[in-house]
């Protein structure tokens, strides 16, 4: 099983949502982070003070999946999620062991069904 | 608020110059001609008393809703505010058709117990009725619009149910408070309030005393949310996990605007702008002033330190305390009834209360209904009625031992029985999942909060264009 | 807040003696004596409309603040705050400059539709000025100091154009803002505001009541919102993916304070602490608990669930609705008047605005425009003017119908132009990344919430010793 | 509340009738038979000031706690609500005891500087005892229940010590803080009232105005801020990691009820509902709109954005500009001062804090140190006094001058010397690592906000059946 | 050493970390996600409009543990946050190369006790 | 490509932000979690009723480096996160097999630049 971290764009999620569900991926897990890369921040303002908030709000995706279907999910994430504009996320791949389904005791690939 | 002179109301406004210092005989002939006149109503009492209805409005809408929305966790706080808003509406409707004329009209139902149908749907009072203000010992009478008495005591009616909803929160059915709400205005309040505060109630008649409401607001509101939380029985979970304020924050606000309020609460029932008003309004700040630093130590000694939720509880206290007492008490008064009232209510909450195990998740009990008790006592103790002889301060705690005892007895008894029948009728409490899933989804649908970015993202469809 | 008699203001005050109940020969050669003398306000009346007045301010900040700020997301809420309190400020300024004097002067530009500029900059006005309160029928003239209405009608003159903000929210530039609100102010409000409350207007002169603003306040902003709304078209996303309020919460503090504050707004406009105030109070809470109980129902039916949101829309509707009506009805007619609206306004905010596809945010048009539209009809239908021979019901309804079609036309055509104007000139809409991004930082380089510990190492630099 | 002719106010109301306008010989005569009655309270201007002196403890609470509060770090918010509350708690309790003796009793310990304790304990004040009005030029004399006197003064006391706490938010200690507002109530806020507002004080008597407090209070609590802030040291990371507002809509809401609650503060200052409140109120308003206007326009050319911070910073600052000034300006004057305001705050925070170097954690001095000079000696530039013959504009000016330099060297001397023994008796500052913590954990044990659903599973036991 | 994501359901964090503690393990970091699977979301409500909300308030809980015990946490954590009806969730096990205890430096399993 | 997590005290999390920046890495994820440790909790009051709260607030760094510089970011974070004081937090380091930058479809180690 792969796990998939994608870091994107709020507003970006139901599309991406949408995009996985069409593939037949039904299970998710999703964050609210902050981001730190080569999209600039903001400037903000407090009494005439000047300071850059350099750590911007992103959207955190996990999702583990049978090997099989890990690099459709890379591609329909990278796609949907895909503005062209500088900050628009990364996507990470990673080896998972061992998977769980906490209600049945299931485990590994039957346990993401 | 009493309305002792109630009946003299429909005599003349000549009177007025009887009282007045540069009464001459001319005038006083004037007086005497104009005798079988209507009284018509003084602009500045009317300023004050108009002004203290908006105040007392703002205590529920937003005060209380805030004290109570802060304290409980996020997925109720929703429901806390309808109960609050709705309850409000509910209450208003009932006010002006029956609730009024129950509790303020000149012929009664039950002899010294409550009045009748005569003012239901506030016949017979019109822009020119007037209704007389609560007189000082040798001053002349003066009056205010009926129809702002209506409305300043149509706002005791709001508060009062809307202060039971913390012993219930989190767990109540809204539909079972909204029902539970409507019959004790009728069945409690309003007889209480007849009691209590109509020239024809019997323990008016008595002499107890009982300024802006010890007995019908708080006692009335506080004894009966010991007995409803008792037959809805404990939020799940209670006594194993804590179930932090999830907003002090608005706790506060909402201390603060009760605080405020409640300057329209006491000073307004003098019904006038006047020195009876002044001293309420005195003895109000000092007593809760007194309570918000005895608390405060109270807490240093026992835990070592002195906390926010402390703060906004022991001023709340201290108003409740206040509220019988303070047309009729000095300041001293005030600063004994203040200190002793964050005593009593901390030992309620701290000890009281996990000694019995009953869960009043707010702790109106410990607050409004001990307060209560102990402002009413503290009346007899320490104030003296606005009569020309008033009764020796034995003979007055008598009276309002009485008082005190009946009201504990009767709302209490009558709140279990309204209970059990909406228990067997409607069911009182939401199923366990929907207590989990909180009830601001399971009973309206709705979450308070949806912060970040991404919160509007995380749903699916929106028929009907919703936007 | 009708000037009926305005030109009367400043007839000599002895006639104040003629009303009185024990009016002696007396006293009433006295008054002849002093016929010429200037009228004196009276303190109890100017008590009630100062305080007024600041309640009124607290409608707008912070309580219309935190009604709307509490309904848009939180990316939005600081831009809804500036709306308030920088539209405050320049209506403020406005006012005393010409607003009042194009509103409330004795002479006029264009006869029976504004006035003229000879009270510009408060000319003439002192502190012994005086302005009459509204006479009830039979009673003498009474007065308050003419700044003190100079500044009730300042905290009416910011409240309107500020309602509209919640049409266009999450989306117009602010500087468009600010110069749509004061080209607004000069050519929709005050005129308005002359045509219904000045003694000279046409629609006062032909007898069209509107005692606290039906029609220059809520239909005037409601209908005008509708018309800014489409010019500005709809939020980027709207009707795709649901934009859920920020914080209900915060909406449900404002709603309160907009309950309460509203007393101050309907009651004070009999400008007076009397029978009259009294009955517009009584009028304006009743309306509003009817209003919230049928909406509660409303929604029971239509979808199952009573909700917050949707109490606190219904306590502004019933507000909206009773503000013209408030002095001229009876409790009955205030308890149709609030049923009504809920009924109206809840058709209108989930069937019509998705039929017409029209994106007015938080629904000003429903709420507003058609609250106040309703509420100007019932007066016709429930209410009776203020005076001795007041027109047949049939014949009132003529006239009301007349204002609310001109108020209507008008409020929308005159918004249009100014719209088009403004959008040549310099743009109503952010951009779409700046909508995207949120108006608070795009507009005002701010965020509303820096929650965690760690929020305020998110920084990089701060020169100038930001601290 | 200048109380300029309080040595008056036990002489007969009978007088009243000299300035009525129609005086005939035959009420005269009346008036003269009641010559040594005591005067009465006139209901109208009691029922303002009761109103106002609610006004000022909600611009404390919540008001002030409010705009503080969501300023801070959301780990420090619920220290800045308990400054609040128990500072309100504990000068509430003082005030009645000896410091409203020692501001405005009749006899003197320190001639000229601050009374003694012949109304300690409120000895010989009753219900019937009254205080007169602030007469206008020519004005009859009028009164209000001196009780309601002293609760007005007690809300200014109240707030003033509170307004400090801004300049020390973050870091100082609990204990230290209750200590020091004891202390600099006695020692500073009681004689300058006494010096400035009591007909026996130095500055009263040399001619000094001073309507609602821009000395006493903002000038007070705004110099002494600085001189507390700088002796307790700066916050750690203060100039390195910026600290933004934990939630800006907190503040709004603060400076809203502060704007709503300040008609009270300044057209309460009147003692009375009249042309003279009117004023007051009109000029408070006015200003007030000037500056926010002003501030965004400053920022708008400084930085681009108007942000809402400036807006609740800049209403704020009107607020204080104008308060010494209202009762003795036109509408033009408080345009200047609204507009003068924002200039000088804007670069006192700006510019000369960061030259300067010290940590006034929230800008007390830059807003209301300096917006209370600029007050005041605005007054003396634009203002007349209310009486017969005003002095010169250089004349009053000079007095204005001497009063703002007392006060100012008064205020940070005292405070310095209080400060000083503090830090050696019990030391003022908190540890680094509770500063990191936070004030809420470290000093309430509380934390403020508990959002999701699983914030009350975080815990682990709960003894004593915590629930 | 292997890293153990659990996604619960809110409620359960307690029993969970008392059963964690119960087998010796003594540190986790805790966070609050949202999650997307077979269990059916809410319907809100705004002014009469319906609206689905489909991601659920989830806790999600990350421990680093050796090798050795890795069985016995899932087993653990399984037991505890098992309430048999939809949406208990998932819990996943993945290889970890490398741990520093920043307060020491110690590395590997040492860094874990 | 190693994937570094780090949970740290939240006020560190500048001075680690740019210890790694001046190592060349300028790309991270950042979010807000509860930590459970050794360190002790805090207690709570509620109307004089004590209660323990042991999930502390932690900020956690996630970044994804090529494996040539892996260790020298563990270091950087390490040292720049240190106060000596127990609750300072840990480092872990696992394996990823896949980075995708959305914006360019850019994959690996050019995916992280
Ligand atoms: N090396 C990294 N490890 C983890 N997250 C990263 C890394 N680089 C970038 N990110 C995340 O991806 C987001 C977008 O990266 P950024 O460099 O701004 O734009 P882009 O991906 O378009 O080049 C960042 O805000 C951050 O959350
Ligand atoms: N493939 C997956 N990858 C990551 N998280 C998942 C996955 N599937 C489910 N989840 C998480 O587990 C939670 C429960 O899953 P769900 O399908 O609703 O119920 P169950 O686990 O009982 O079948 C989801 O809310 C989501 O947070
Ligand atoms: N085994 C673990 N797995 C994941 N996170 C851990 C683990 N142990 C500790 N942590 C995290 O590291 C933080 C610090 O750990 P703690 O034991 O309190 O102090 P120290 O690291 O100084 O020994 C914890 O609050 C928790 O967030």
């Amino acid at each position: 099983m792969k796990k998939i971290e994608a870091v994107i764009k709020p507003f970006k999620l139901d599309e991406v949502k949408a995009a996985l569900v069409e593939i037949g991926i039904h299970g998710m897990t999703v964050s609210e982070v902050r981001g730190f890369g080569r999209q600039k921040g903001h400037t903000e303002l407090y009494r005439g003070a000047e300071y850059v908030v350099d750590l911007l709000p992103k959207v955190k995706l996990e999702l583990v999946v049978p090997d099989s279907i890990a690099e459709k999910a890379v591609v329909a994430i990278k796609d949907a999620a895909k503005t062209g504009h500088i900050g628009d996320g990364k996507v990470f791949v990673s080896p998972v062991e061992e998977a769980v389904r906490i209600r049945t005791g299931e485990r590994s690939d039957a346990a993401l069904q | 608020m009493l309305a002792r002179l109630e009946p003299l109301r429909r005599r003349c406004a000549g009177l007025l110059a009887l009282g007045a210092s540069f009464a001459v005989p001319l005038l006083l002939a004037g007086a005497a001609r104009a005798e079988d006149a209507a009284p018509t109503a003084d602009p500045g009492h009317t300023a004050w008393v108009i002004a203290a209805t908006g105040l007392v409005l703002m205590m529920t809408l937003p005060g209380l809703a805030l004290f109570y929305g802060g304290l409980v966790r996020s997925k109720n706080v929703l429901n806390v505010f309808m109960q609050c808003f709705v309850g409000a509406g509910v209450v208003g409707v009932l006010w002006v058709l029956v609730g009024y004329s129950l509790a303020f009209s000149g012929s009664e139902l039950i002899p010294g117990f409550v009045g009748d149908f005569s003012k239901a749907g506030l016949a017979g009072i019109t822009k020119a009725t007037t209704w007389q203000i609560i007189p000082d010992v040798g001053a002349s009478p003066e009056f205010i619009p009926e129809l702002i008495f209506v409305m300043f005591q149509c706002m005791f009616a709001i508060i009062t149910p809307a202060l039971i909803l913390g012993a219930v929160a989190e767990r109540m059915k809204f539909s079972a408070y909204v029902a539970f709400i409507s019959l004790w205005l009728l069945f409690v309040y309003c007889p209480l309030a007849y009691m209590v505060w109509n020239a024809n109630g019997w323990i008016f008649k008595a002499g107890g005393l009982d300024f802006a409401g010890g007995l019908v607001v708080h006692m009335s509101s506080g004894f009966s949310a010991l007995a409803l939380s008792i037959v809805l029985g404990k939020r799940t979970g209670f006594g194993k996990e804590p179930m932090p304020p999830h907003s002090v924050p608005l706790c506060m606000i909402g201390a603060g605007l009760l605080w405020a309020g409640w300057f329209g609460f006491n000073a307004g029932s003098a019904l006038g702008a006047n020195g009876l008003a002044a001293s309420a309004f005195l003895n109000t700040n000092t007593a809760t002033c007194a309570a918000v630093v005895t608390w405060a130590l109270i807490e240093l000694l026992h835990r070592g330190k002195a906390t926010a939720v402390g703060a906004a509880t022991s001023a709340v206290a201290g108003l409740v305390a206040i509220t019988p007492a303070c047309g009729h008490v000095t300041v001293l008064g005030a600063l004994v009834i203040g200190a002793g009232v964050s005593l009593i209510s901390y030992t309620a909450v701290v000890f009281l209360k996990s000694a019995l195990g009953y869960d009043d998740s707010l702790d109106v009990f410990g607050v409004h209904g001990l307060g209560g008790l102990w402002g009413a006592v503290a009346t007899g103790l320490f104030g003296s009625a606005l009569v020309a002889e008033p009764p020796s301060m034995g003979a007055q705690l008598v009276l309002q031992l009485k008082g005190v005892a009946f009201a504990a007895v009767f709302a209490v008894a009558m709140t279990a029985i309204i209970a059990l029948v909406l228990k067997a009728v409607m069911g009182l409490r939401v199923g366990i999942e929907d207590e989990d899933l909180g009830l601001d989804l399971a009973e309206h649908s709705e979450t308070a909060y949806s912060f970040g970015t991404g919160a509007a993202s995380f749903v699916e469809r929106a028929p009907e264009g919703y936007g």
